[in-house]
């Protein structure tokens, strides 16, 4: 089960909760069962199309296909630019 | 000096070459793009908004069309129109105004003709009727209700509800952790104010430039300065409605970017000049059009509240921060939200982030984008908790300093990093352990970056006498090639002069993002490794062919294939590259990745500074700066970057600003009043490279680029809080503020 | 209009061009001589990029008018190496990695030259006030001032080995 | 645009005087950036820098003549003229990098007329005139009534100078100038301030003359400032009430350089450093 936390301004669209358990092998069904749990979720975090997420800390841009071990920790962050 | 963590044994890694491309630099030979000349080329110009906000009424082209030399005239009409969930929209629309200019330099037309004269007498033919409208400038006024409204299809995300009215705020961003109010109710201490920062333009030597060549076949090439020939390629292909395959683009050398060439503003305009030319056109901005139409980085409003414990342990954080974006919206105040109090354990915190349209150029990234705002407030207020406590202030950062596991204020767990070791290497450096000459203010600050990895491509050819070719994507801002080369050489064992890096084109190597977040000599370098390692593998195979044995009892050790058993003598790489042809053919790799575990960035700093009380001069007097590079792969330009960063967080701290007219036109689009450090502003700026090594890369190696700007604001006002006792929270430091505030101090009776 | 003949001497060469009188030198010697090594960075004399040596001094190129040029004698960064040798200044350069993007580093090579032409043994604070007319974004100039200083060591060593 | 470059005073009234639309220069330091901002091209470009009387720097019977185009590198490097006026000298290298010194003249500092230009506060401390040649002929004015406005000067049409008169100034005397500018070099100043003194024998003040830049339409000279000093010792009184003085007398704009506040409080300070440093000079036999 990866452990999934949300920020506090995605907390608004999963009525406060701050952090779940889901079983997902990856983000597309990570995403399909959040949206499941907590409608709406999915257009908000597709929003910006490039929303980063961050799988036991390591930060994926753009990250639909990967892969989660059992039991990681995922956040999804904003999408990073830098200079 | 060179704090090493762990590190093995390598032959070049570490190693200081003279770079490959330093030659071409040094005898003028180097090429930019505007030094690119063609048969038959055009010359362009931009005719650009003398309003901040005004509705576009008509735009006549025809006197400029019957000039002499005139070859062809461009407007906003000659874009598509990008539909409203299309990520480059803004892009063309700042690229060309469509129904409203919403900055004083948008462009607004182009002009491609025989002469340059030519071309400036045609763009300034064109008549454009103007409906001026209000403009706004400031953060607080554009947010404020009633403010003039830059779109009516921005709504404001984010929000507990979803407003019925359009608004400058493009979108609030939250987070949050703990609980505050007990946080704040267990502090001894509690410290806070607001910070307000300008916005700032990165200001690289060479201004922006291409050249376009548009053919019969409706096939263009493109030769540009850009931190990303493919995202030019990319982003003028979505401007023009154009498949990218009819479009090439070729890196010249790049003049410095630093964040600002990562987006384009001429490139379609060229081609599409060139298009209806059907002769090549240059396009050359000059220094006032950077200023006045490409990205400055933000300015900011920032509050920020601290507690801490009377241990020194902060235990709260709250901060509403607002950034500008410009013209267009923009992640600059979500950045700042993840930067704020990052290089902090905190377990409670609210942070709130605002992003804010303005009537400026729009915002593009400057070096650790956001991050250097954020720090001014945070490690302001922490210098002010450690006076408060009595403790020394890198002490106190040592107390409260994340470590692996720790959580980071943006959720993640922190990987390996290495601010604890920048600070304790600047707590025991030869300038902190000496006292500031009498007189003298001293001030620390840290700062975190969190660099990042993306696609990169490289491949590698073996050439027949044994060198090497390497063809990475990553434009070279300050030394990568040099960087390639020496991961190269490590790997295949030969010299590093032996191996040619070569930045291609869009056609000749694989999709690179652009070089940015400090990533090209992590992620292309880790692309270079992996051809490389790929390549050994071939070599071992060639080698065991001409030894007609099989490739399992060959191994690859230091630039030689060698048989395990040890019955043949060992092969060099040349030996094997000079039989290529007849055991297989040319010897050549590729590797193609998404780059992952760029490390996080940490860097400390701590400057001496001198005031003259009567004028509020600054002089920066001593200046150390330690950064966690992971590994150094080419010493010199990690130095290098580290330095340059400084340089450019001084130039910020001290005197840099836009300055702005009541018309909303900027008043300093120059050198001469736009005041970039010069030679003599500037002591040496000592560095100590601390190697952390990122156990995601090959080498350990950890992006440089960036971090190093983000902690002189704060350095620098905490020294001269140290030299006169004036806390000063508004940028720059320049000498009427720092005069000021001495005066204000002076009158509380300091 | 007709364009203006302007006869002088370029690295050591004969040379001559046309030029509208209102054009820059700094354009005459890119469009017209094919040097493209002198840089403009601002076009008004605030960055130094342009330099060049004109009768032995040294001027930022964007603010002499090309005819200005005529009977004169310039000398820009393709012609500060002596045949294939290079000048101290530019080895140091190189070895001492003071050059990131390289676009500002003609200028910087020009104006170091001008000084140790007239100064060979110049303090730190002379060489970062004689060369406070370039700019350099990229290296917060302590390599560049250091590698000044070597090459200046280098040139007064050179100096001292031919004496005996 | 044409360029002409005549070789006497005589060709160049001449030139001026034919050519509607012309326009004299030396080192262009302000010509080309104004061109490039927009400023339309004059029909003739008349280039001061090939005659020889322009750029000639000597001393004859007492008296320095300065060409008007004489590049102020030629200033800096000249060792007897820093020894007489070591203020405007300094004032003379303040102008703009090395590149610039190569171009910048006096001439083109004091006749682009803005109000914050180096060389024209130690000009007036030193009472210098200047040549003026024209299609009457030549006249000599005092600099201190050139300047008469921001870009605007009391020059007649087809008049230029050709140089600057300055007399060696008699001994115990010395001269000047400090500027603020946010940065070390290249900067504009946001005031400058110009003294030149006389000291007797036992060290008292017997003559005093302090101009300021940046802080009117024109640079003032600030007689309620200098002459306060008659009679006393340089000391902190006497350098207090120089800097009250001065203070009082600017009366600048705010602009993107500088406020009023600030330009006003900074312009008392170096005023009285710059007597200090005049006065120290004087006192040591730093000047002539």
């Amino acid at each position: 089960m990866a452990q999934v936390h949300f920020s506090a301004g995605q907390r608004r669209l999963t009525g406060g909760v701050a952090h779940t358990d889901v079983d997902a092998a990856t983000v597309r069904e990570l995403l399909r069962k959040l949206e499941e749990m907590f409608p709406g979720i999915r257009a908000h975090l597709d929003q910006t199309a490039s929303t980063a997420i961050a799988i036991d800390g390591d930060i994926i841009p753009d990250p639909l296909y990967e892969p989660i071990p059992a039991d990681a920790e995922v956040h999804f962050i904003a999408p990073l630019a830098g200079g | 000096m060179t704090i090493t963590d762990q590190r093995p044994g390598y032959r070049y890694v570490g190693t200081r070459p003279v770079r490959h491309d330093g030659l071409d630099k040094v005898v003028g030979k180097a090429r930019y793009a505007a030094d690119l000349v063609l048969p038959g080329m055009l010359y362009g110009h931009i005719l650009r908004s003398p309003h901040a906000h005004a509705r576009i009424v008509a735009i006549d082209t025809a006197a400029a069309e019957a000039m002499p030399g005139v070859r062809a005239v461009i407007t906003g009409a000659d874009f598509p129109e990008l539909p409203a969930d299309d990520p480059e929209r803004n892009t063309t629309r700042n690229l060309m105004a469509r129904d409203k200019v919403l900055y004083e330099g948008h462009a607004i037309a182009a002009v491609a003709a025989t002469s340059q004269r030519a071309a400036k007498a045609a763009a300034k033919a064109i008549a454009v009727t103007y409906e001026v409208l209000p403009h706004t400038l400031d953060i607080r006024e554009a947010m404020a209700p009633g403010a003039p409204l830059l779109h009516d299809d921005v709504f404001t995300t984010g929000l507990d509800s979803e407003p019925s009215e359009p608004s400058n705020v493009a979108n609030r961003t939250c987070y949050e952790r703990g609980d505050i109010e007990q946080g704040f109710a267990d502090a001894a201490v509690v410290v806070e104010g607001e910070f307000v920062t300008k916005a700032v333009h990165q200001g690289y030597i060479e201004p922006h430039a291409c050249v376009a060549d548009t053919g019969q076949d409706g096939k263009t090439v493109i030769w540009c300065s850009s931190q990303g020939h493919f995202r030019v390629r990319s982003q003028t292909a979505a401007m023009l409605g154009w498949d990218t395959a009819r479009i090439k683009v070729i890196p010249a050398e790049i003049g410095g970017g630093f964040g600002g060439k990562t987006t384009i503003y001429l490139e379609p305009l060229a081609v599409a000049l060139s298009a209806r030319a059907g002769r090549p056109v240059k396009l050359v901005m000059s220094r006032e059009e950077v200023f006045r139409a490409t990205g400055p980085t933000p300015g900011s409003v920032i509050r920020l509240k601290l507690g801490a414990a009377d241990d020194g342990k902060i235990t709260a954080a709250k901060a509403w921060m607002a950034y500008e974006s410009g013209a267009f919206p923009g992640p600059w105040a979500m950045l700042g939200c993840m930067c704020v109090i990052s290089p902090y354990n905190v377990e409670n915190f609210l942070i709130e982030g605002y992003e804010v349209v303005v009537n400026k150029p729009v915002n593009v990234a400057y070096r650790a984008p956001s991050a250097p705002m954020a720090a001014f407030a945070a490690d302001t207020l922490v210098d002010e908790i450690a006076r408060r406590l009595d403790m020394d202030p890198i002490e106190l950062r040592l107390l409260n300093c994340p470590s692996a596991g720790d959580q980071a204020p943006y959720g993640p767990k922190w990987p390996r990093i290495g601010l604890r070791e920048c600070l304790e290497a600047v707590r025991d450096s030869d300038h902190y352990r000496s006292e500031p000459a009498p007189g003298h203010g001293r001030g620390v600050a840290s700062g975190f970056w969190f660099n990042i990895g993306e696609a990169s491509s490289a491949t590698v050819n073996l050439n027949e006498n044994g060198t090497a070719t390497v063809v990475t994507g990553s434009p070279d801002i300050g030394g990568s090639r040099a960087s390639m080369a020496l991961m190269a050489a490590e790997e295949l064992g030969i010299d590093v002069y032996d191996i040619q890096p070569v930045v291609g084109d869009t056609e000749v190597v694989g999709f690179t993002d652009v070089t940015e977040g400090s990533r090209a000599t992590f992620a292309t370098g880790m692309a270079v490794v992996e051809a490389c390692r790929d390549l050994k593998r071939q070599l071992c195979g060639r080698a065991a062919v001409m030894w007609d044995c099989d490739s399992d009892e060959v191994a690859w050790s230091d630039g030689q294939a060698t048989h395990r058993a040890g019955e043949h003598e060992p092969l060099a790489l040349a030996a094997i590259t000079a039989e290529a042809g007849r055991t297989g053919g040319p010897l050549g790799a590729t590797a193609s990745l998404n780059a992952r575990g760029a490390g996080p960035a940490f860097s400390v700093q701590v400057t001496d500074v001198s005031v003259d009380e009567e004028t509020g001069r600054v002089t920066v007097e001593r200046y150390t700066t330690a950064q966690d590079a992971g590994t150094a792969i080419h010493p010199d330009y990690v130095e290098g970057q580290m330095q340059g960063g400084v340089a450019q967080g001084i130039g910020w701290a001290l005197n840099e600003e836009y300055i702005h007219d009541a018309d909303g036109v900027m008043e300093n689009p120059g050198f001469l009043d736009y005041r970039i450090p010069v030679a003599s502003d500037l002591p040496m700026i000592e560095t100590i490279i601390v190697e952390v090594p990122n156990p995601n890369h090959p080498y350990g190696v950890r992006g440089v680029g960036e971090v190093g700007i983000v902690p002189p604001i704060p350095a620098l006002a905490n020294a001269v809080y140290d030299a006169t006792g004036a806390r000063i929270r508004e940028l720059p430091l320049s000498p009427p503020r720092v005069l000021a505030a001495i005066t204000a101090r002076n009158g509380d009776g300091g | 209009m007709s364009r203006t003949h302007v006869r002088c001497r370029i690295n050591g060469d004969d040379a001559e061009f046309l030029c509208d009188a209102g054009d820059a030198l700094l354009d005459a010697l890119r469009d017209e001589m094919g040097l493209m090594g002198a840089k403009e960075g601002c076009g008004t004399g605030d960055c130094g990029a342009c330099s060049i040596l004109m009768d032995g001094r040294l001027q930022c190129s964007c603010l002499v008018f090309a005819p200005e040029a005529e009977g004169s004698s310039i000398v820009t960064v393709e012609g500060i190496a002596d045949g294939d040798r290079l000048h101290p200044l530019q080895q140091c350069f190189l070895e001492g990695a003071a050059l990131q993007c390289g676009v500002c580093t003609p200028g910087f090579l020009v104006a170091a030259k001008a000084l140790l032409d007239r100064n060979p043994d110049p303090t730190e604070t002379e060489v970062r006030y004689a060369l406070a007319g370039n700019l350099c974004r990229c290296t917060g100039y302590d390599k560049i001032v250091r590698s000044v200083l070597a090459a200046a060591a280098v040139m007064q060593q050179g100096k001292e080995e031919a004496a005996r | 645009m044409r360029y002409a470059a005549p070789t006497s005073v005589a060709e160049a009234v001449a030139l001026l005087g034919t050519e509607p639309n012309s326009r004299v220069f030396a080192g262009a330091t302000d010509l080309v950036p104004q061109l490039r901002a927009g400023r339309p091209e004059p029909g003739v470009a008349i280039d001061l820098k090939k005659i020889p009387r322009l750029t000639s720097v000597a001393i004859d019977d007492g008296t320095w003549r300065i060409g008007a185009a004489a590049p102020t590198s030629d200033l800096t490097a000249n060792e007897a003229l820093t020894a007489d006026v070591p203020g405007l000298v300094y004032a003379s290298g303040l102008i703009g990098s090395d590149q610039i010194q190569n171009r910048a003249s006096l001439g083109g500092n004091l006749c682009n007329a803005s109000p914050a230009a180096d060389a024209v506060p130690p000009l007036l401390v030193n009472t210098a005139q200047a040549v003026v040649a024209g299609p009457d002929g030549e006249r000599t004015v005092p600099v201190a009534d050139i300047p008469t406005g921001p870009g605007r000067t009391s020059l007649r049409p087809g008049e230029f100078v050709v140089e600057f008169l300055i007399d060696r100034p008699p001994p115990g005397t010395a001269d000047a100038y400090l500027r603020l500018i946010p940065r070390t070099e290249m900067d504009i100043a946001i005031v400058g301030a110009a003294a030149r003194i006389t000291l007797d024998a036992d060290g008292s003040c017997v003559a005093a003359a302090i101009a300021l830049g940046a802080v009117a339409p024109t640079v003032i000279t600030v007689p309620a400032a200098s002459g306060g000093l008659i009679g006393q010792p340089i000391d902190a009184r006497a350098l207090a009430a120089v800097a009250a003085a001065a203070s009082a007398a600017a009366s600048p704009i705010d602009d993107k350089r500088g406020t009023v506040t600030y330009r006003r409080q900074v312009a008392g300070v170096l005023a009285k450093r710059a007597v200090a440093e005049a006065a120290g000079r004087a006192r040591n036999g730093d000047g002539p």
